[in-house]
């Protein structure tokens, strides 16, 4: 089973053709992954080691049956291609680029709300289910495939705690790297749902950072409408308020969106929060032996 | 990116939101020139990227030029919660009626628009917000449907302002708000205060303002708006060479692939009863020019005792950091201890290559919370 | 019971303070309507003999319990208004203003896809249940409340129908003008719709006229969703092609929007149509008595 | 409200919309000037709000000045069908590779803006649409959504447009298009055809531009540019006078209040086997002012044998409207039998005025078919 990414993937990468898109695309398409399509407006055509490609990705999902996007282009044109995605009838777009404006976010999420599409990303990692697909960068061969669900807003943390889990013992059904933007697609409780849903999934680990109040919501997803063990992990404790640290858009107002916050809310509604990413896997461990 | 106060107000101004007319001044002579062209008395303004100027001395009015000059004099130089100031904004003073506070932000929870107006203004926001929340009016736009005048509307009634000229002076200037904030993809525009003078004109006294990094290649005018002489000089430096760094006040440098591992391991480093010195953000790539180019911001901090690198890598390859590393250490004198945690793509080969170098003041461990340990161990 | 409006409404008028917003909302009232409030920015406080008016609508639908919205403020401010009133919870919004650009009513209308309301107008007449609320410009005495239901995209036509309803001994159970602009509110479907549903009504006439194709919809709608039987009548049949008959915004472009290709739609599928409205008022009479 | 095409093709090139550089004319000298100072060939184009002008001889290409006087002095004057030309347009000739066409609609079924584009440019579209509508692309904008860049990429490659030269201008074409059509609230922003040059250059060479009348209150700009000369004199002098009148072509004059009615009426005559002679709608009010100006318009054409008065009152009052036939038949001399019929709203208060007057020429009947019936045989 596993969420959003397995054996029925048919992918298509927006910007196959460019650099990045080219490496990634065919290294998920070397862990397993159907890579169906790429597109890129002008090169409809071509193909790129065998992957077809195509000047729209209306035009891929005809051809291909292409369900699911990976978005590889430029900033200034990665909205663009979303909407594009979803007009299409693309079932699942996940976004990798990086930088794509927050008022460009703001409008997209909007707009997801009357389409029935899911959306990760922009500025994340992306989604591994272990040996079934890898649709982003995440480094697969950390992970191995098991019943722990992991969903975090950070990348290299995310293979920091999938690592943890690996070292005792435990696999993941999916990782879900939402990404670290102000305004991102699919949310904590929307990825939470679904591995609710998903029968792999046992326990889920979810990783959090300051900022927003996606954290909180999950929190109150959790304690409402969950049946599986959630494990947090929310990073910045230490940060000091009013500064931002890196892309992650960790603006601090006053006391909302600290960490300290974030591990009262969940803890309040019975979640488990791990101080460090070895504690968080530690606290898995023990549910997955209990 | 935070603008100063000259800029936000210089960019309401272009959309029709009034301010007071006034002039930059960079030094005391420039100000007199400048309140003799405004006519006395001016008001003599601090500007700096952090709040709390006007507790600090940084607002001062002046009666005359030569008082201008002394003004200015006072405050250029002075030191704002670590900004030292370089530029004062000289200003025609105003009367004041009443204080009102408007604000427009990026409501990230909501994923919409979020205007907030209240009577109390001219003080914190936050104390208006916990000591009467009534009187603070929250209203959120949707992205889609964009501002609609009603709103505006909305917010002067729901607040009580009960002067029908203020009324529609307020409305008309939230909907120019919401246009400068759309224009410029703002992520935060406050009014505080949103004055009304004894005549009944309403006014912005004051601007935060503050613009969303990722959408400057298409606003090349406010790109050209940063100040690259403002803020932190080491962390001046950073942006220079392309790093992420944030100064913190502790004795541990930390260095990390990706933000959210970074502030992991300065909450670690915590946790283990060090102090960090700072974040420092490789980010996704870095390769051994990164690398080195971190630590010599890094190592610029004279606090700093120790140096913590954690990396885990993805993209980023574990071997490209180690030969980084090396070769920070054989170009520059570092002589703080250095802890090296190397997990992920090519770790192994950079563990190798770290040990066969054997650096004397390197140390290697292999969890990140052992290597926090070590670290702080090493900085006390 | 008849449809949108009745005994239940409570009605507050958008522009009330006005000439004409007090004079048809005074009018509505003394007809027996509920008019329990009206809305003019800055006039907060005052009354129109014994009617509160308020600033905003939010504050009118707080103190009074209005349920229903006429709006009557001058066109460049309608739309303003209509917002206004949706977003106040408002769930019968009907504008008599005329003269509301196009494009306003473009996103207006995107807008309601969104909301749980109804919107009837601009450019119409408004509302008539006869002997339970009149809510707008319609002039009550020609009606007599029966089991007709009437609904027109244009005023007098519609008055001209009712008339010769009444001269043939029937009554309506709700007149309905939904005016006669390239984008409106409420279209026809929205409205048989609600006659279907409605107990009162046993009949139904749509008046129609050249132009769009709501009339086309309308027919498929009748013939796949409702029980009762309508008769139509469509004005402009003898309109010269490419002319524009008035504000009714009836621009026609090649043979779509003929009042010819909309009697043969409403004709294929079973619906009788009037080529006068003697005619369209005797069929029903027929009906009625069948 | 149609735009002449030079009006149009100004509104394209401010919105950076590639059109030919051109000059007006409102007379053979100023048609030779403009032709020297663009360059020969030049085309001299009639401007009229109607179509067909190709075929009717109003498009001629002029080798010289000498030849552009030449052509401008035939076409300036001619009647294309009913529309005079009083204005031409001078433009440098076009070389023509291709002719696409593209266009932006208010699609009022869809109650969404709608492109169309094919490379069958050059003809008629309807005739496009029935020989071959899979060459018709058709794409629908989401008016809240707005337009996105990949909507023109999507219209260029559906139709089938190889080169990727023209596929990039097309694109950009298609945003600047919908810019244009929002910027003036378009009811059809239409270019056809959008040549393409030898040298692979994108332009449009002709426009159908119509703006809402509803939205001119916000475009002053546009408000100006109606041509207060064009089309018929008698529908000219009725909008001066505010009474909507479209001129038919029959003998019964028709006068209704309200569009529905007016036009049902219209329907009615021709039914009873009469000819309309026009329509014309008093409107909602209907004072007696507006009755004198809409029968003043009415009896101005020389066609007219009777008049059919269908008023059914609602705000517009019965006794008025009598009010107003009695004052027009005291100021006018009419001899054309007027044939009335009151209803609704003080309906018998006016038909007691008309008794009570009772003029030679006035006939007062009880229902509209009666009243159709009887103005058919009168004007027989």
């Amino acid at each position: 089973m596993a969420i959003l990414v397995d054996t029925d993937t048919r992918l298509v990468v927006q910007g196959l053709t460019g650099s990045e898109g080219k490496f990634h695309g065919l290294r998920n398409r070397a862990y397993g992954t159907q890579l169906v399509a790429g597109v890129t407006p002008g090169k409809g055509g071509q193909d790129v080691e065998g992957v077809p490609v195509f000047d729209t990705v209306v035009a891929a999902v005809t051809e291909t049956g292409a369900n699911t996007s990976m978005i590889f282009v430029p900033a200034p044109f990665a909205a663009d291609a979303i909407y594009e995605a979803l007009d299409a009838g693309i079932a699942i777009v996940i976004c990798i680029t990086e930088g794509v404006p927050a008022h460009e976010m703001l409008r997209i999420h909007a707009y997801l709300r009357t389409r029935d599409a899911t959306m990760i990303g922009p500025n994340c990692p992306g989604v591994l289910s272990p040996e079934k697909a890898n649709v982003g960068i995440i480094p697969a061969e950390i992970f191995r495939e098991g019943s722990v669900g992991l969903v975090s807003r950070s990348g290299t943390l995310t293979y920091q705690i999938g690592h943890e889990l690996t070292q005792l013992g435990l696999g993941n059904s999916t990782i879900v790297g939402i990404g670290g933007d102000p305004v991102v697609g699919a949310s904590f409780v929307e990825v939470l749902a679904r591995f609710e849903a998903d029968p792999q999934t046992e326990h889920v680990v979810m990783v959090g950072e300051i900022g927003g109040d996606e954290e909180e919501k999950a929190a109150s997803f959790i304690e409402s409408e969950m049946s599986k063990p959630v494990v947090a992990y929310i990073a910045g404790f230490t940060a000091p308020p009013g500064k931002t640290m890196g892309h992650a858009g960790a603006i601090i107002s006053g006391s909302a969106g600290t960490a300290q916050a974030k591990k009262d809310a969940l803890e309040e509604r019975g979640v488990r929060v791990g101080t460090t990413p070895t504690e968080a896997a530690e606290l898995v461990a023990a549910l997955a032996r209990a | 990116m935070d603008l100063y106060e000259f800029q936000g107000k210089e960019l309401f101004r272009r959309h029709g939101i009034p301010v007071s007319e006034g002039r930059l001044a960079m030094n005391p002579a420039q100000a007199r020139e400048a309140a003799q062209q405004l006519g006395c008395p001016v008001v003599v303004k601090a500007q700096v990227l952090t709040g709390g100027r006007g507790k600090a001395g940084g607002i001062k009015v002046a009666d005359s030029p030569a008082d201008a000059d002394a003004r200015a004099r006072d405050i250029l130089g002075m030191d704002i919660g670590g900004h030292v100031v370089h530029k004062v904004w000289i200003e025609r003073a105003s009367e004041i009626a009443r204080e009102y506070y408007l604000s427009l932000t990026f409501d990230r929870g909501a994923k919409k628009p979020l205007f907030m107006f209240t009577r109390q203004g001219g003080i914190d926001i936050e104390e208006v917000a916990a000591s009467s929340p009534e009187a603070l009016v929250r209203f959120h736009v949707d992205p889609l449907e964009g501002y609609h005048p009603w709103q505006g509307r909305r917010l002067v009634y729901a607040a009580g302002v009960e002067d029908p000229g203020e009324q529609k002076q307020i409305a008309s200037i939230a909907g120019k708000l919401f246009d400068v904030f759309l224009a410029c993809e703002a992520m935060l525009c406050e009014i505080n205060p949103l004055i009304v003078t004894p005549q009944g004109e309403v006014r912005a006294l004051d601007s935060k303002f503050t613009v969303d990094d990722n959408a400057l290649f298409r606003h090349a005018d406010l790109a050209e708006m940063r100040d690259l002489e403002a803020g932190d000089p080491l962390e001046r430096l950073a942006r220079e060479k392309g790093v992420t760094y944030v100064k913190l006040d502790g004795e541990v440098g930390v260095l990390g692939n990706g933000a959210g591992l970074t502030m992991s391991t300065v909450d670690v480093v915590t946790f283990v009863g060090g102090r960090p010195a700072n974040f420092c953000d490789l980010g996704g790539g870095g390769d051994a020019q990164g690398v080195v180019d971190a630590l010599s911001v890094i190592t610029r901090d004279p606090q700093v005792r120790s140096i913590f690198f954690n990396i885990f890598g993805g993209i980023t390859r574990g071997d490209e950091v180690a030969r980084g590393i090396l070769q920070a250490l054989s170009q520059m004198s570092i002589e703080d201890p250095i802890v090296v945690r190397l997990d992920g793509t090519n770790a192994e080969e950079g563990r190798r290559l770290l040990q066969d170098a054997a650096p004397p003041n390197l140390h290697v461990e292999a969890t990140m919370l052992d290597g926090a340990r070590r670290a702080v161990e090493l900085a006390a």
